[in-house]
């Protein structure tokens, strides 16, 4: 009975991590009508036998990725796909450190992987000989490849807030939106926004980073008691919006679309929202090395980009991906350019660098 | 010899797949990057550490005193209602086969602004205008204590169960009014499954985690989520210091307790 | 020597039992301190003493369950010290019955012949023949708890002579009855010991159960045997003050030997010179104390011409009437207090608080402790 | 007079709705028509049951989970009796020692343990099988025996081990026959903790679960995290009526048994 208490909440929810959970059962049935785009043929390179292991996050998620591209992958190179759940940034510390490597490609962020890098070698180098052509240069890292755009912004429920609000400053001025807010916290390994304070204070998107943690917790200081809660988990604020407990929330993407789906009177305000990213790294001394690498690669082409977005509305890190999704898909996608041009890219080397001092001065300001 | 070998099994079996791999675990506290106490040495200093563990002390408090004043008269009436004893004891043990997360999910549907409690406290015309009960210390209060009332409750009906019937007969014999029959002689006797009950609350309630960060209120943050927190950012020597700490202060605690006359041996968990 | 003393006797149903120097220490108390008794074949004995005694832990060392510091045990005048208590082959009741609650009655009782190998038929009969024993046929599918504490003791005493055992010991087994129940048990008890012959071993605090059940008692005190003997020798002759203390009421008189006559003592007593019995023989002008009971007192003037050897003259200070007697607390020439009971009889004259009387009581009822 | 009955009664029993309603509210949820968690819902249905029952995803993760906690439930409650049966008759030190290292698992944090074990079990080459799981929750649920053992053990009175001694049972007969008997309730009491234990165990299983055997709290987990619908509800509900089915079929065996002995005297 002990671990009832000690269940790590959000112990996955960090850095790219936190894209699994967009993994919502996203209207299923919308997403079987349209027809998915097939890819049918691949270069022979990424041809090959055996098998190849993958950790993902299980759920959901795990459906979709079986369905964009781990059957079609199978199918058309010849290499198995075994999938698991549970990718997790502490066990792959623990795997390749016991020199028990059991999967060899695993769904991380940068930020975990760059992380993990600079304390040791954890992680195989990218092959990027064999990467398409279309992955957006801005996602591609030497010991990792981002494949899943995601985003982090606004959301609000219209009946509870008169107006749009838009922006940092209007979620920040409780007097023209009155009513509760709930923002990320750090509880169980989460990173403070403080992307989202500075912008409150008036800071130009693309002078956010690097992030002056003093002026960050300043601005916070403005909106603390407003804040009702510090979630930790993305389930969390979908439940205080449904639950009517706050009026303004910051989210996961993800998740949205299946609670307006729902009937809830809940709306995403794209503007100042931070992209993030997740992305595929393979384990040090995986035995499957060249298998991982093959996948990569066939993963982040146009099609199986695309196809992922039919399944979860997460974004394409493939330039080319956006010309197989249908329109009224697209819209609701991070990866659309309408929406993409309104986000800013969230800086995971400002943050590998720098998250013990902001969450400890965060925990800090918080706890005063 | 005999007591030796009967214990040796699980003691062996325990040492090698439980104690050794948690023992390394906690060494990196003094071993992480390499052999120093500095990591002990920055906690009093630590002012982030030093309100959590305050708060977690407080929390663990206030759940052990309301766990006991909400136990005590569940566990008499175990004991003492024979007739009821079966469902009263389903009802204490449904919680245990109920998942943490979605009892957790229950109390926030439940505690809402507009929930279940304050829609019905409105609609009695109790009052006008909803409580803020979610995202309080008192909702983690409150959920704490439901998932920690049967460790209360068990133990109170075992030391309850244990008290020599004759004694209550004797004391009502003898003109005693029932409430003090209650306060001089049930309540005594009570006191070793009270003791253990108490100990068993408090301690598992150091430990606790998921419920204060889903219920909980804004500036709740408690031992386990900071320990959880430094193993997410690999600082893994920190998060085994602290655990270090939290799993002294639980020993201290018991040791304190096991002093007391009777705790050991009414150190149990049976319903029957 | 047992061996001895049991083809003397001459009983093969009984055990005999010998202690010889037997101790028990506990941390640095000793419970049993070098008691030795020879308890002979059939005897029904009783060690009797306030508790923290020794009587249970020496009981507890006859049935094994606890090992002698020093000493030995012979049963049969075969050592048992190194021998497991199952292999003693020892019945024995317990204070609280120990009854095993999960087991019916019949199965209690044939728990011992189970444990023996005896089949299943003969069991069920032997069972049977143990309940009529303790007359309680027809109770043998009932659990414990469904029986009185009479009745679970009577079944715990089936169950611990069903095995025909050559001992049987007892540890307080009427301790948690009522009275009635007690002496209808002790009749009982005498009934089967004398039936079934074999040696008893009964503990208990009650001096009166004892003086009524035994063959012989061993009075203990402070882990040593007091003294050893049949009731009515313990009664009559008790060679030191804690006996004559713990079994019935005694008077203490405090006295200085004056003379010897032949094992004779004359002693001055408040004032008087007093005859008593003495194994003893002390030097005159040595301190002594003299023991009376009181019923063996009379008032001088109810005595119709037997004349006992003793008088002194008291005063009246209580006078209580009981029933079946009444009791005096009287008050002798140099101030000691004096216990004095009489049968109660519409002839006899009861005495008033003030009075003045003489009491007088036989040379054989005075012991010098 | 009728106060001092109803008083205590009601209090009891608002107390007792307080431990049930969190269930109840769970039960109804789990007929819910809507897609996440709200009370009282919208409209009722089955969806949510044929959800479960139709999806091997999650039936898969239900039997691993009730034969790995099966398995717990064998080890722990042999090894945990034994070691009750042992550390009772320790001298007082050697006591203290071996209690404080079978209770450690209550107060360890669930996380340090679960890195602990991941280390060590790698090496051990226990990593992604039920094997390890079976192990490690073993670990976790012995507390709960070797507790509720020790209780039923120091509950029995020592003169009815005497008694079987003397009555010429064996050290061995006298356990089989007297003592495990008496301390089946305390048996039966622990087996149901260590079950408990393993079937609601998360966070090791988390880590070690590794290669595929998924649990069933790991798969509610992996729901859970983000997004809530009501299947979790369904499947707290079957494992909450199969409990209740077992307590109540537990207690009827247990009044015949005694009604017949009733009947016989």
């Amino acid at each position: 009975m002990s671990k009832h208490h000690s269940i790590r909440f959000g112990r996955r929810a960090t850095l790219g991590l936190l894209g699994a959970g967009l993994a919502a059962p996203f209207i299923r049935p919308a997403a079987a009508q349209a027809a998915w785009p097939e890819q049918t043929t691949i270069p022979d390179i990424l041809k090959g036998s055996g098998e190849v292991r993958i950790a993902g996050f299980g759920g959901t998620m795990n459906e979709a990725q079986i369905k964009a591209y781990y059957e079609p992958f199978e199918k058309i190179s010849g290499i198995k796909v075994r999938a698991f759940p549970g990718s997790d940034p502490t066990k792959i510390k623990a795997m390749v450190e016991t020199g028990n490597v059991e999967w060899d490609l695993a769904q991380l962020s940068r930020g975990s992987i760059m992380n993990l890098q600079k304390r040791g070698d954890y992680f195989e180098k990218i092959d990027y000989d064999i990467i398409d052509s279309g992955v957006d240069p801005a996602y591609r890292f030497e010991y990792g490849l981002e494949m899943l755009v995601w985003a982090q912004v606004l959301a609000y429920r219209k009946d509870l807030v008169k107006g749009e609000p838009k922006g940092w400053a209007d979620f920040w001025d409780t007097k023209k939106f009155p009513g509760e807010r709930a923002m990320y916290g750090t509880t169980s390994g989460g990173f403070p926004e403080m992307e989202f304070a500075l912008m409150a204070a008036g800071v130009p998107p693309d002078k956010v980073y690097p992030i002056d943690i003093d002026k960050a917790l300043a601005s916070y200081e403005k909106i603390k008691k407003d804040v009702i809660k510090w979630w930790d988990t993305g389930a969390v604020p979908i439940q205080l919006l449904t639950d009517r407990e706050v009026a303004m929330t910051t989210v996961w993407n993800g998740r949205m679309a299946a609670l307006q789906a729902a009937g809830v009177p809940a709306e995403i305000s794209w503007s100042q929202g931070l992209s993030k990213r997740d992305a595929w790294g393979i384990p040090k001394g995986a035995k499957n090395k060249a298998n991982a690498m093959k996948f990569v690669a066939y993963s982040t082409m146009a099609i199986p980009q695309a196809r992922i977005a039919f399944a979860i509305p997460y974004g394409s890190v493939n330039n080319a991906s956006n010309e197989y999704i249908p329109p009224d898909r697209l819209a609701v996608l991070p990866s659309a350019p309408d929406i993409k041009k309104q986000l800013i890219n969230y800086n995971y080397d400002w943050w590998i660098d720098n998250r013990e001092a902001a969450v400890s001065r965060f925990n800090k300001w918080l706890l005063s | 010899m005999t007591p030796y070998l009967l214990a040796a099994p699980l003691i062996a079996f325990m040492i090698a797949f439980y104690v050794l791999p948690v023992v390394a675990m906690l060494m990196r506290s003094v071993s992480d990057p390499s052999w120093t106490l500095q990591h002990y040495a920055a906690l009093p200093d630590d002012v982030v550490f030093l309100k959590t563990f305050a708060n977690t002390f407080y929390t663990s408090l206030i759940v052990t005193l309301a766990s006991l004043l909400l136990g005590y008269p569940v566990a008499l009436a175990l004991v003492r209602a024979p007739r009821w004893a079966l469902v009263i004891l389903v009802l204490i043990m449904l919680p245990f086969w109920t998942s943490v997360l979605v009892r957790s999910y229950a109390w926030m549907v439940l505690l809402g602004r507009h929930g279940l409690f304050n829609e019905a406290l409105i609609a009695a015309g109790m009052i006008d205008r909803p409580l803020r009960i979610l995202n309080t210390p008192l909702a983690t209060q409150i959920a704490m204590s439901h998932i920690l009332l049967p460790y209360m409750i068990l133990p109170i009906a075992n030391a309850l169960r244990q008290i020599d019937p004759s004694l209550l007969r004797a004391a009502s014999g003898l003109g005693s009014p029932p409430w003090r029959t209650f306060l001089q002689v049930t309540l005594p006797l009570s006191m070793p499954g009270v003791a253990a009950g108490v100990l068993l609350v408090f301690v598992l309630a150091l430990g606790f985690y998921i419920t204060p960060a889903m219920v909980g209120g804004p500036r709740e943050i408690t031992i386990s989520m900071l320990i959880a927190q430094r193993v997410d950012q690999l600082d893994w020597a920190y998060a085994a210091t602290l655990s270090a700490v939290l799993l002294a202060t639980a020993l201290a605690i018991i040791g304190a307790f096991y002093r007391l006359p009777g705790v050991g041996n009414a150190f149990r968990m049976n319903a029957r | 020597m047992a061996a001895e003393l049991n083809a003397v006797n001459g009983s093969g149903r009984g055990a005999s039992v010998l202690l010889t120097d037997l101790e028990k220490r506990f941390d640095r108390t000793n419970a049993v301190d070098g008691v030795s008794l020879d308890i002979r074949s059939g005897e029904f004995l009783t060690l009797l003493g306030p508790s923290g005694s020794g009587k249970t832990t020496t009981l507890m060392m006859i049935a094994g369950f606890e090992t002698p510091t020093a000493g030995d045990i012979a049963i049969d005048g075969m050592s048992v010290v190194a021998m497991p208590p199952y292999r003693r082959n020892i019945g024995m009741v317990f204070q609280n019955y120990a009854l095993f609650p999960h087991l019916t009655v019949e199965d209690n009782i044939g728990f011992p012949l189970k444990q023996r190998g005896v089949p299943k038929t003969e069991r069920t009969k032997l069972v049977g023949e143990a309940l009529e024993l303790v007359q309680l046929p027809g109770y043998g599918g009932r659990y414990p708890r469904q029986l009185s504490g009479g009745q679970q003791q009577r079944v715990a005493l089936a169950r611990a002579i069903v095995f025909k055992p050559r001992l049987l010991l007892m540890d307080e087994p009427l301790g948690a009855l009522d009275k009635q129940l007690r002496e209808n048990l002790q009749l009982e008890m005498r009934r089967l010991h004398a039936d079934l012959g074999i040696t008893f071993i009964y503990v208990t605090h009650d001096q009166e159960e004892a003086l009524t059940m035994s063959d012989r008692i061993a009075v203990m005190n402070d882990g040593k045997v007091a003294q050893v003997g049949r009731p009515e020798d313990l009664y009559d002759r008790p060679c030191n003050r804690f006996v004559a203390g713990f079994i019935g009421e005694s008077n203490f008189l405090p006295a200085v030997v004056r003379d010897l006559e032949d094992d004779i003592v004359v002693a001055e007593c408040e004032g008087v010179l007093v005859r008593a019995l003495c194994p003893a023989r002390p030097a005159n002008g040595t301190k002594v104390t003299l023991t009376t009971r009181p019923e063996r007192l009379r008032f001088a003037d109810t005595l119709n011409g037997h004349a006992p050897q003793n008088r002194m003259s008291v005063t009246v200070t209580e006078a209580v009437f009981a029933g079946e007697r009444c009791r005096y607390l009287l008050r002798a020439a140099d101030g000691a207090s004096i216990v004095l009971k009489e049968p109660s009889s519409a002839a006899i004259r009861r005495r008033q608080v003030g009075e003045q009387a003489e009491i007088a009581w036989s040379v054989a009822d005075t012991i010098l402790v | 007079m009728i106060g001092t009955r109803i008083l205590p009664a009601t209090v009891v029993g608002l107390i007792l709705l307080f431990l049930a309603f969190p269930i109840l509210v769970v039960i109804v949820v789990s007929f819910s028509s809507a897609t996440y968690l709200t009370f009282p819902p919208p409209a009722f249905g089955l969806k949510w049951y044929d959800a479960y029952f139709s999806s091997a995803d999650w039936l898969r993760p239900t039997w691993l989970s009730l034969w790995v906690a099966g398995a717990v439930v064998v080890m722990a409650t042999l090894l945990g009796t034994l070691a009750a049966l042992g550390i009772a008759r320790l001298p007082r030190a050697a006591r203290v020692v071996a209690a404080g290292l079978v209770l450690s698992p209550l107060i360890v944090p669930g996380i340090v343990v679960a890195i602990g074990i991941y280390y060590a079990f790698a090496r051990y080459g226990l990593v992604g099988s039920p094997v390890g799981l079976i192990i490690a929750h073993t670990c976790l649920a012995v507390p709960f025996v070797v507790t509720s053992v020790s209780a039923s053990l120091a509950g029995i009175d020592p003169r009815l081990e005497q008694a079987a001694l003397s009555l010429g049972a064996t050290p061995r007969g006298t356990f089989f026959q007297v003592t495990l008997p008496l301390i089946r309730p305390g048996v039966l009491v622990g087996a149901l903790f260590a079950f408990i234990t393993s079937f609601d165990e998360l966070i090791v299983a988390l880590f070690i679960s590794g290669s595929g055997a998924v649990t069933l709290p790991r798969r509610m987990w992996d729901d859970l995290r983000f997004q809530i619908d009501p299947t979790i509800a369904a499947v707290s509900t079957l494992t909450i009526v199969l409990t209740v089915a077992l307590m109540w079929g537990a207690h009827l065996l247990r009044k015949r048994a005694e009604r017949q002995v009733t009947k016989e005297a």
